[in-house]
């Protein structure tokens, strides 16, 4: 397999993965985030805690879940609490390091809306709302965000703010009384966005390998702020998209069991 | 004390229209079953209550069952939105149902609340989130001794909570393994309780902090195997993620919905469930 | 991570004079082993918390090392008062002790709170109950819903908590059964966490809604089996009655007292606890 | 064995035995509660559930804990919770219907004292303090109390309020707005107590057999109220006598195993 020969979605999963640490506290996100916090566990952060809101703490599944409760998530973590207690005493006793998080709609300060597309009373699109993402924003030392970029996700102005990220940038967090980082990263399929030290806009440092500003900004609503310092994300290894594929793969075979329902 | 009874005892016994019920279950032993049969008996009117609304109230949404949905996340896990409760919020289809809309940390704080008996849970949450400019129940308390201020929730309270769990033992203690959820808050916080499990046993075999509620503190127990179906119940069955999947192209369009229901739901009965989880059973 | 050490270390490393420090245990599973070490290491003027300070709290405040207590019932169980402790309140011998005195539903509620990062703990307590005359973080908060006023405590959140504990594995993760009491919460609260054990284990074998601590939720384990005694752990040695009311004899004269806590204590290892429940191991 | 042969401390314990339902949730206190509890059990009431503040519920020990959580407590139980969850959703959420506490001093309201004799500060006797009892008297349906008589004991003016019986007298609970009962029921070593209906003053409604009223009167340090009609109780049944003898045996047996610690 050629270094070179893989899709923007495995490039966007593998730069993911690299941000967590081997001694992160990791609050997974559905989907996207699921994928990435796994990658980073089967690669270069074995001993990383995986933890998701259906109250598994440091879950290792051999597959990715279909939902935040898959069985597989509680046979292989070290232990698992009722929700009320997740929340309690792992989220808001400030002992998650990082919150993963994907989105529907995403401002440049990294405040986030999955609540409605439109007025809230009418909306065009009910979307299914924030679950745990608001009090995931406050509570996490960090977040950091993965989603494929479209103009329709990355827009000027959310319609909803179902989590805060940096409000209207500056110290908005702080002004709130909100102690924690609140986004330092965010992974799309192009690029590598890390927050201005000052306005915390999200500013492209990192560029994945092919990938132009004119691919950036199109697939984006606002107008994009690039690095002095641009760089170029090194391309996945190996051995990171063989361990995506495999997962991926695994994943597949396990989902498609069971035959279709009769009654859902 | 539990009583031992049908489901259709059961429902016809503790769930009335206009009742506040929740049918819970985080991913794991969500109560199908139970949210079947009170179709089947044309509960109407329903204040539905759940942290992670999925298929199963968008089947009650769609068929008219519910006034108003207390909710935190409301999807189809993996999967994506739920069709019958957009329709029903975005277009009126069968009506419109009223939202009051909360984060999960609020709904498991407040359930927890009303397990213990408060009126009211506090917690650190909702900064810089806008649910609370159109949740008049999100409100406020300030901490008697720093002077911080929380975010506080109203307890949750139903008339009747149903939960799907793995087992009771002959005296109608049940056992609750694997992900727990909120279903112990959920039972306790609320008047009455309907339990459906996989199985009745001699005894529960249980670890001494396990999960579990005595019989003395639920209403009713009804064996109903594979009643969680197409959630999963640990140890018994997997979910069959294949029904979720399906589920997106037959709530898409309301015609096929309502054929769906009329077939799977309201000409079935709840021992059909056993046969919906045959090839789902667990090698253990 | 937890890191694995002795205990003399884990105390060096983790415990200081003038810290707030709780040895919990509810009945089962005491620290003794973890307060005798800090004996032996001259620590003073420690703010001792725990809901029902007995034996091993009369012991560290009859040799001097206590400045204040935080509890909600102090007593020797099933035999009467603490003389150590009486004797310091009524007596100021070795020194007068400061006393901040709850109910256990405050303080059980005020270590949940401090497990869950909340500065207090509301609940429906104290009612017609004078504490709240003498206790000044005895406060109230009203329901911003219903307008019900309840009590306030503020929340624990120790310097450091010793708990004993049945087992850890090798990445450090604990594993506590039975009687759990507020250990959990005790160490969740805390800045910093000693934990002894009976043994180190390859797998914990827990059911998987046990009541584990992980290992990064940990600072330090220490191998000390018999670290209880005379309290027990449920699954390796019996409560050691006997000793109990043993007791009440040894901390009745200050001079007896002085004596058995230089043989039993100050001249004592770690290690010697092993001996001591080896007539009370159970048959399992 | 003789149905008058037995002891006033026997009797007690029966008495207050006989008190409790099968069909009640009993949060039960050490000491006298905990044997009354037990004979309960053993006798008339099988299904009553009994819950140590320790976080057993349902527990069935084969002989009584000399502590609130004796290992015997957690095997013999439905389940065993946390601490907190204990005093939270079980005590706090309304489920108890009878708790059964002893008394160090009490009043003729049944206010209890177990925290000081004299002043708070400086005390002439430094008691164990309130542990479970002062939200035990206000969230259990009802509150039964047994102790054995003595003008130490069962004084004029108790010298602090750990617990609230009926305070004052007549409704001073609901002005404190507690909703429940509060001490109905008051089993000494000589007599059977129940609040008056309007006074809620303790009245003596039962002499156990061969006690006079001056004998209540010399070990009672108020003045006693004795109902009009007052009866006998009803001396210990040969059933309950063996039962209770059998259980103290067998406690006697198993609290002096193990030899005197060298160690406490």
């Amino acid at each position: 397999m050629s270094d070179t020969d893989f899709t923007s979605n495995e490039m966007m999963t593998i730069a993911a993965s690299r941000a967590l640490k081997n001694t992160d506290v990791c609050f997974v996100g559905i989907g996207a985030p699921s994928a990435a916090c796994n990658i980073a566990r089967l690669t270069h952060a074995p001993d990383v805690t995986l933890i998701y809101e259906s109250g598994t703490i440091g879950t290792a599944p051999q597959v990715l879940p279909l939902s935040i409760g898959d069985g597989e998530l509680c046979d292989t973590a070290v232990t698992t609490v009722s929700v009320p207690e997740m929340f309690r005493y792992w989220l808001q006793g400030g002992r998650v390091t990082v919150g993963f998080l994907g989105a529907a709609q995403i401002d440049r300060f990294g405040n986030i809306n999955t609540t409605v597309i439109g007025d809230y009373d009418q909306p065009k699109t009910r979307l299914p709302g924030g679950g745990g993402a608001p009090e995931i924003a406050s509570s996490c030392g960090e977040i950091f965000i993965t989603l494929k970029q479209s103009k329709r996700a990355m827009v000027d102005k959310i319609d909803f703010y179902t989590s805060f990220g940096h409000g209207e940038g500056g110290d908005h967090r702080q002004r709130l009384g909100i102690a924690t980082k609140g986004p330092t990263l965010m992974v799309t399929d192009l690029a590598v966005w890390k927050p201005d030290p000052v306005t915390r806009e999200f500013t492209v440092v990192s560029m994945h390998p092919g990938v132009t500003r004119e691919m950036v900004q199109a697939e984006c609503g606002w107008t994009v702020r690039f690095a002095d310092k641009l760089e170029e994300t090194p391309a996945p290894t190996g051995i990171e998209l063989s361990t995506l594929r495999d997962l991926n793969a695994r994943t597949k075979a396990a989902h498609s069991g069971g035959k279709t329902g009769e009654a859902a | 004390m539990a009583q031992f009874m049908t489901l259709s005892e059961a429902v016809a016994q503790n769930l009335n229209s206009g009742d506040t019920a929740a049918f819970e279950g985080f991913t794991h032993l969500i109560p199908h079953a139970s949210a079947h049969e009170a179709l089947r008996q044309g509960i109407k009117d329903l204040t539905l209550v759940r942290m992670t609304p999925d298929v199963v109230y968008d089947q009650l949404i769609g068929m008219g069952a519910v006034k108003k949905l207390i909710f935190s996340y409301a999807g189809n896990p993996g999967v994506g939105l739920l069709r019958r409760l957009r329709d029903s919020v975005e277009n009126g289809w069968p009506h419109a149902i009223e939202i009051e809309e909360h984060s999960h940390a609020a709904m498991a704080n407040a359930y927890e609340a009303g397990a213990a008996g408060l009126p009211f849970a506090a917690f650190r949450g909702y900064k810089g989130a806008e649910l609370a400019k159109v949740n008049p129940n999100i409100r406020s308390v300030t901490c008697p001794f720093t002077g911080e201020e929380l975010a506080a929730a109203p307890a949750i309270r139903p008339d009747v909570t149903f939960i799907h769990a793995q087992k009771a033992d002959r005296k109608g203690n049940v056992l609750i393994e694997g992900i727990v959820g909120v279903q112990k808050e959920a039972v306790l916080a609320a008047k009455r309780s309907v339990v459906t499990v996989e199985e009745i046993v001699d005894d529960l075999h249980a670890h001494p902090n396990a999960c579990v509620l005595p019989g003395w503190a639920v209403t009713a127990i009804c064996l109903v195997p594979g009643g969680a179906h197409p959630s999963y119940a640990h140890g018994y069955y997997s979910r069959d993620n294949a029904s979720y999947i399906a589920w997106d192209k037959i709530a898409a369009d309301r015609d096929t919905f309502l054929a769906w229901m009329k077939d799977n739901v309201l000409d079935a009965r709840p021992e059909d469930f056993a046969d919906r989880i045959k090839h789902l059973r667990s090698a253990a």
